[in-house]
């Protein structure tokens, strides 16, 4: 992997001035941009990895009879056996995409490239607080990624207690057939536990402490809002994820009884503890995208952000709330159902924040003018595809309901439209927006638009089928649905879903390729592509060393497009001088 | 391209307090959720199987262990005098002082070290021979959580002789006395988790 | 945190360090409260005193050295809320499992 | 299930993954392993154990040696049952209807004590005392799934000898090994014809297999160092052939009648005789066994209901 | 390609399909709302040369009408399903007299206990059958959950009936079904590699089948 960063990062600094080695220029670098790059390169790879174990899975939900799984042969027998999956692998395949995804793809994708690129820059300021520890962040997840792939080759194969590692089934190895896979995973989760931390204190510290002079809270993009409360999140949810799997590897290995009822201890404190940290995870995993999609739509729509502080107030909110509403993932689990009231209050009244957002974006839309370029158009699509996972989620919320359609199909469209349909799609148009800064070109427009259009059919072919199938009530994590009286008559469904998947995964590829293509024959971006007001834009692309010649000041908000009393040019940067443009357009 | 030039201006005031201290307290929090993950975790057990722990005193060595706990306050006040003579600029304070609180807590951690042998290898405990990790939650509650703490310790000594190392080189002084207050902080947080964990699982 | 544009300064931003706490007096009274807190428990009381006698104490201790040994006594409000931060998730979390047994 | 129903115990539990002899138990091991998978983990490295590494060391040799008739000898007997035959409980294997339809209009009946014309089947006897080298293991044992019953009920392998599961019944039936020295699995064949081949390193009598989608199927694998093991048949009726001539105890195993022991002596070319006498009172005799990780029924529980 | 709940054979189910149903509407409002404004949006304020968008920062009379709309429907759902909840799962409303039947989920079995004649648990004349759940229709059925090793989830679809079996704790789940009829219970909650084959079947007898059905088990199991 380390030729492909280096491949990366040799365009983006291309023209750095400090005399380095090669290995602490781009292998152990304090810079931020680099250890964002390497991060990028890192987790498009698991996304990748991701990508495969769900076709995996998909082949044999859509064909459970057939076997013959092409390139059936190359599995060992323990995996494929006779051109099956066989269902302990394919336990490993649900249990590894969801870990795989969650926490190599997405997670360090959201915070670990974004907060690490855009912070400094949009800060203002030369780098973060703690470029060492920045760095040991990203060296945190490098042996967790080598875990991860390491365990589905030791005896037993990969996790197989889902990625909620719901106790005692991910404690006794005896009951899955998987020994070492899982206490690997679970050392995995350790270290990427420490990696997010040592980042969230950086990037909690760097926004608090940093910023630029005149960058006041309320001037901050709301990038840096989302990926700001993002990181207090993640510093106060990952220890608690550390500490539960900590005691889970203890009772894998040095007989210890936390979590196993013969011993005395509680399955379900494991579940407490999992989603007191997974609720905010969810949080984690979208608020960041959120941000990006601010940013994004105020950009292509050319206007403000519409209601900036009722965006951070929701920003706020939501982070608040998310401590207080994980017993939602636990409705059915058997807790008291007193807590369960308590939870469902507490759950529903996370929509509100959730609808001022996605009516605050409409209204960034709104008389704007709207250029549709790729990354806008993944913004508009986050909004679209959120607006919808949103609105699924109140079926859950709703505790009756959620009898019904808890650990079925519903769930699982429900979390891939907030995950794909949101996450993935603002990260998609993240890159395509941040691109030129990270590496001084642009990525291909046409190919651009075609990647968002195969993603967002194939993507609505793929998961919006998936409510029905849980309509009908297919559960969760199910390796052959066809004996089961109530879900005959789904299996058309299921092969559509598959073939559809077939296509997102592979329309990946053209992303992928036109990523590496634009590397070298992109059109070259100057310094501010998108005429953005934001202060990332206000130095060359891509940034040197130390990011600024001098440190920038700030003037105004973060998305002063199309004052009026701005002429010549329909957006105001930060740190314009107001007397140097025109003297009234001081904003706020 | 509008550049002010305003170089020298100073950033927003933040939280008018240095970068690392904001970070070592930032750090602290995660390793508030951290602790309170055992403990909560702890408590929850204990309440599930009450009749599974043992009283005072029966396993547990209690009279060592208060005199553990005395040396790592007494490491604490010893800290804070470092810190003193840092700002005050006497490096003969800062040597003592600093070299002090490294035995204290190195001391500490032998002691725990001594304690965890008795237990595993000496003490009985329910009719079985050697109090481990697997005697039930009992056993697996205590060693988990006093067994971070002293793996927090021992984080802290390898810091605070490194910091020692530096005082004889007359790295500290009335002009730098960040790292020492700063590595003040994390060893106080370990000295305060210990003054918890010892009230709830050697006392309660 | 959702302070007004503009950054002015909230809550009194003293220069810690000028005066001294009386470390040593803290020394003392964190021995003697250990050494209570040992003592409580060989008291024939009733188990529940004994409990809450020990908590307030350990809270105390607790307190002690996060004010004076920490120095939030002397520290910013902003700075006293950053440390604070986390206590009511931890709040939060533990009474919420500990409803399982209610 | 006497012994077997002890309580799950959390040590063995955690040990019998990790392979090795007498892990048992033992906190310190267990500790090294945890060690070691830190260790691993801080390297960077990590799965290092692939699949096949332990496993290598006990390939079977290319062929037996030849044996030398002039040396060997032969042993043959009976495990005789005498006394009321114990009632065997039936199945109801009336949920899984492709699996009952292969028995008759009785259904099919529990296997552990099977008696036919004063013979008692499925008794595993082995030399358990007196063998100095043996031949390496060569070709397979095979255990088949049938109509929702394990064939063999009984197995005898040599250690490092490859056993081949297969599964001839067209549903899931998983495969669950729990031996105590040696390293279990627990694997699954969701429809027929898949195959899968494991290996026992140690010896180990008896390594009790069952599935867990059909309670009632159970098997036992009795692992030893030589080749020189029997199950008895349906008659009762068993033999050893090409046993080095020379003085042996021999141990005959029973799933409900325990072990007992004889000695034998072979000599060249001759014909040596063991047999083994049961009877219906011996029925609770202590199983010597790897624990089998059963729970039982209504034991083992904690009941917590809740009021409010 | 038939996406649809279940027909429902359960009292609970009519106030759930219900509320699914209201939900649906609500939502569904609110998605065309959303998916349409958008879609409009995207045609009618397309980028044009020399356009210049509107300049505002929001409007706080907009704002805060689409907080309290959405927080006014939300209370009411939230107060709506609270009750219903209560109704199904809240320990008070539990049914006094209801049949009780043990339910034990094991990998990869459904184990049930059921009462015998005497309709109590605990008596000699229980008899557990496995992956069989037969009981009467038109009657307050109260199943004790338990689980052997893992976690399981009781899941009969028709029933609009869900809950985790834990290892360790006894959960009472009650409901009642209106008409007799063919089901089966799945597991929900992935529990190991036989996850996906660990179902029983369900059989509602009318009372009068029941008991015969009852008796004709009881003598095998006396054995």
């Amino acid at each position: 992997m380390a030729t492909i960063v280096a491949e990366a990062t040799g365009q983006a600094i291309l023209h750095e001035e400090h005399e380095q080695s090669f290995l602490r220029k781009y292998i152990f670098s304090t810079d931020h941009k680099v250890i964002a790059i390497q991060f990028l390169i890192y987790t498009l790879f698991f996304l990748m990895i991701g990508g495969l174990l769900a076709m995996l899975m998909r082949y044999q939900i859509a064909w459970p009879a057939r076997g013959e799984l092409p390139l059936g042969g190359i599995f060992p027998e323990s995996m494929v056996a006779s051109g099956y999956i066989l269902p302990e692998f394919y336990n490993a395949l649900v249990t590894m995409h969801g870990s795989v995804m969650v926490f190599l793809a997405i997670m360090p994708m959201l915070v670990g490239v974004w907060a690490n690129y855009l912070i400094p820059l949009q800060l203002g300021t030369h780098d973060m607080a703690f470029p060492r520890l920045n760095m040991l962040s990203f060296w945190a997840m490098v042996p967790a990624g080598i875990l991860t792939l390491a365990s589905f080759f030791v005896v037993g194969g990969a996790a197989g207690a889902g990625w909620t590692l719901y106790a005692p089934l991910s404690a006794r190895p005896d009951l899955t057939g998987v020994g070492l896979g899982q206490i690997l995973w679970l050392v995995a989760l350790v270290f990427i536990g420490l990696s997010s931390i040592l980042g969230s204190v950086n990037y909690i510290t760097t926004t608090i402490n940093m910023r630029a002079p005149g960058m006041t809270w309320m001037r901050m993009p709301l990038t840096i809002w989302s990926l700001f409360i993002t990181a207090i999140l993640a510093l106060l949810a990952m220890p608690v994820l550390s500490a539960a799997g900590i005691m889970l590897i203890f009772d894998q290995t040095i007989g210890t009884s936390f979590f196993l009822p013969e011993g005395g201890g509680q399955p379900l404190l494991w579940q407490h503890l999992f989603w007191f940290f997974g609720h905010p995870e969810v949080y984690i995993l979208i608020l960041p995208a959120m941000g990006f999609t601010s940013e994004i739509l105020s950009v292509g729509s050319r206007k403000p952000v519409f209601g900036y502080k009722a965006m951070v107030l929701a920003l706020v909110s939501i982070a608040f709330l998310g401590f207080i509403v994980w017993g939602h993932h636990m409705f059915q689990s058997g807790m008291n159902p007193m807590l369960g009231l308590t939870f469902t209050v507490s759950t529903l009244f996370i929509a509100v924040p959730s609808a001022i957002k996605t009516f605050n974006w409409m209204g960034t839309m709104w008389r704007g003018n709207l250029q549709l370029h790729s990354a806008m158009l993944f913004a508009i699509g986050f909004v679209a595809m959120f607006a919808i996972g949103g609105l699924s989620g109140v079926f859950m919320a709703s505790t009756p309901v959620d009898i019904y359609i808890h650990d079925t199909y519903f769930i699982v469209a429900h979390i891939h439209y907030v995950l794909f349909g949101g996450s993935l799609f603002a990260l998609f148009g993240a890159i395509y927006f941040w691109y030129p800064k990270m590496f001084g070109r642009m990525m291909n427009e046409t190919m651009g638009k075609i990647h968002f259009w195969l993603t967002f059919v194939f993507f609505n072919l793929v998961f919006f089928p998936m409510h029905g199938v849980g309509m009908v009530g297919m559960m969760r994590r199910i390796y052959d649905s066809t004996g089961y009286a109530h879900l005959q008559g789904i299996e058309d469904t299921n092969a559509i879903i598959t073939w559809a998947a077939f296509g997102l995964f592979a329309s990946g590829f053209l992303f992928a390729f036109n990523f590496f293509w634009s590397l070298k024959k992109g059109r070259k971006a100057g310094a501010n592509p998108w005429n953005a007001t934001t202060l990332e834009w206000q130095t060359p692309s891509p940034p040197k060393h130390g990011n600024w010649e001098e440190v920038p000041v700030v003037y105004h908000g973060p998305h002063e497009y199309s004052h009026p009393d701005v002429e010549d040019k329909d957006w105001l940067a930060q740190n314009e001088r107001p007397d140097v443009v025109s003297p009234a357009a001081g904003s706020h | 391209m509008a550049h002010a030039a305003t170089a020298g201006r100073v950033p927003e005031r933040g939280l008018d307090v240095y970068t690392q201290k904001v970070g070592m307290w930032v750090f602290l929090c995660s390793e508030v959720m951290f602790f309170a993950g055992l403990i909560g975790s702890y408590v929850v057990l204990r309440f599930g199987a009450a009749d599974t722990w043992a009283v005072p005193n029966e396993v547990l060595n209690v009279p060592i262990t208060a005199f553990n706990t005395f040396l790592l306050i007494c490491s604490s006040v010893t800290m804070v005098k470092a810190f003193a003579a840092a700002q005050a600029g006497d490096q003969r304070g800062i040597k003592v002082y600093l070299l002090g609180t490294t035995l204290l807590g190195a001391t500490f951690l032998g002691v725990q070290v001594y304690e965890y042998v008795e237990l595993v290898l000496h003490q009985s405990w329910q009719g079985s021979h050697g109090f481990t990790p697997a005697a039930g939650l009992y056993g697996a509650t205590f060693f988990t959580m006093t067994g971070f703490h002293g793996f927090h310790v021992l984080l802290g000594v390898i810091c605070l002789a490194w910091a020692t190392i530096r005082a004889w080189r007359g790295h500290w002084g009335a002009d730098n006395t960040h790292g020492i207050e700063v590595l003040g902080l994390y060893w106080h947080f370990v000295d305060l988790v210990w003054i918890i964990l010892f009230t709830i699982v050697y006392l309660i | 945190m959702s302070e007004a544009a503009g950054g002015h300064a909230a809550g009194g931003a003293d220069d810690h360090g000028h005066e001294h706490p009386k470390y040593m007096l803290i020394w003392l009274y964190l021995a003697i409260l250990t050494a209570l807190e040992v003592g409580v428990v060989y008291l024939d009381i009733a188990q529940w005193l004994i409990i809450t006698s020990l908590l307030i104490m350990a809270g105390w201790k607790a307190l002690l050295v996060a004010l004076y040994y920490m120095h939030l006594k002397f520290e910013p409000n902003r700075l006293r809320l950053v440390a604070l931060a986390p206590l009511p998730a931890v709040a939060i979390m533990i009474i919420a499992i500990m409803m399982e047994y209610v | 299930m006497k012994q077997r129903g002890r309580a799950l115990n959390s040590h063995l539990r955690n040990s019998f993954w990790y392979g090795g002899k007498s892990m048992r138990s033992h906190f310190w091991n267990r500790s090294a392993a945890l060690l070691a998978v830190v260790a691993m983990a801080a390297c960077g490295g990590g799965g290092g154990s692939s699949e096949g590494a332990a496993d290598d060391a006990g390939e079977a040799a290319p062929a037996a040696a030849a044996v030398d008739p002039s040396t060997v000898g032969t042993i043959s007997g009976m495990a005789n049952f005498g006394g009321m035959v114990p009632t065997m409980e039936a199945i109801d294997m009336s949920a899984e209807a492709d699996c009952a339809a292969g028995y008759g209009a009785d259904g099919p009946m529990a296997q552990n004590v099977l008696v036919s014309n004063g013979g008692l089947a499925n008794v595993f006897v082995y030399l358990s005392e007196g063998v100095s080298g043996a031949p390496a293991a060569s070709g397979a044992a095979e255990l088949d799934q049938v109509n929702c019953r394990y064939t063999p009920h009984v197995l005898g392998v040599q250690s490092g000898q490859d056993i081949e599961i297969s599964n001839s019944d067209n549903l899931l039936h998983n495969i669950n090994a729990t031996p105590t020295e040696n390293r279990g699995f627990n694997i699954s064949q969701p429809r027929a014809g898949i195959t899968s081949t494991q290996r026992f390193q140690v010896a180990e009598v008896m390594v009790p297999v069952r599935c867990d989608v059909h309670g009632w199927m159970q098997a036992y694998i009795g692992v030893v160092d030589h080749p020189y093991f029997a199950v008895t048949g349906a008659d009762g009726s068993y033999s050893i052939a090409n046993v080095p001539a020379g003085d042996y105890t021999m141990t005959a195993w029973h799933e409900e009648f325990g072990t007992m022991t004889a000695s034998v002596t072979v000599t060249a070319g001759g014909t040596a005789m063991a047999s083994f006498d049961y009877s219906g009172e011996m029925m609770g005799a202590d199983v010597p066994m790897g624990d089998a990780l059963v729970l039982e029924h209504g034991t083992n529980r904690i009941r917590v209901e809740r009021t409010q | 390609m038939d996406w649809a709940l279940p027909p429902n054979y359960s009292t609970f189910g009519v106030v759930i399909d219900q509320l699914f149903w209201i939900i649906l509407v609500i939502t569904g409002i609110a998605f065309l709302l959303v998916e349409g404004g958008i879609l409009w949006f995207c045609l009618k304020y397309r980028g044009r040369e020399g356009a210049k968008a509107h300049y505002t920062h929001g409007s706080n009379r907009l704002e805060i009408i689409w907080t309290v709309i959405p927080a006014i429907i939300i209370a009411v759902l939230g107060a709506y399903s609270a009750l219903v909840w209560d109704d199904i799962k809240g320990s008070s409303n539990r049914p006094a007299d209801a049949l009780e039947f043990l339910v034990v989920g094991k990998q990869f079995e459904w184990n049930i206990t059921y009462p015998g004649v005497d309709e109590t648990l605990g008596t000699a004349d229980d008899f557990t059958v496995r992956n069989q759940f037969h009981f009467p229709v038109n009657e307050d059925i109260t199943i004790l959950l338990e689980s052997e090793d893992v976690i399981h989830s009781f899941f009969i679809p028709e029933l609009r009936v869900k809950q985790d079996a834990v290892p360790g704790m006894t959960i009472p789940v009650w409901f009642d079904a209106t008409q007799t009829g063919n089901f089966e219970i799945a597991c929900a909650e992935l529990c190991g590699l036989g996850h996906y084959y660990m179902m029983a079947s369900v059989t509602v007898h009318s009372a009068a089948d029941f008991d015969a059905w009852q008796a004709s088990q009881a003598p095998a199991a006396a054995q």
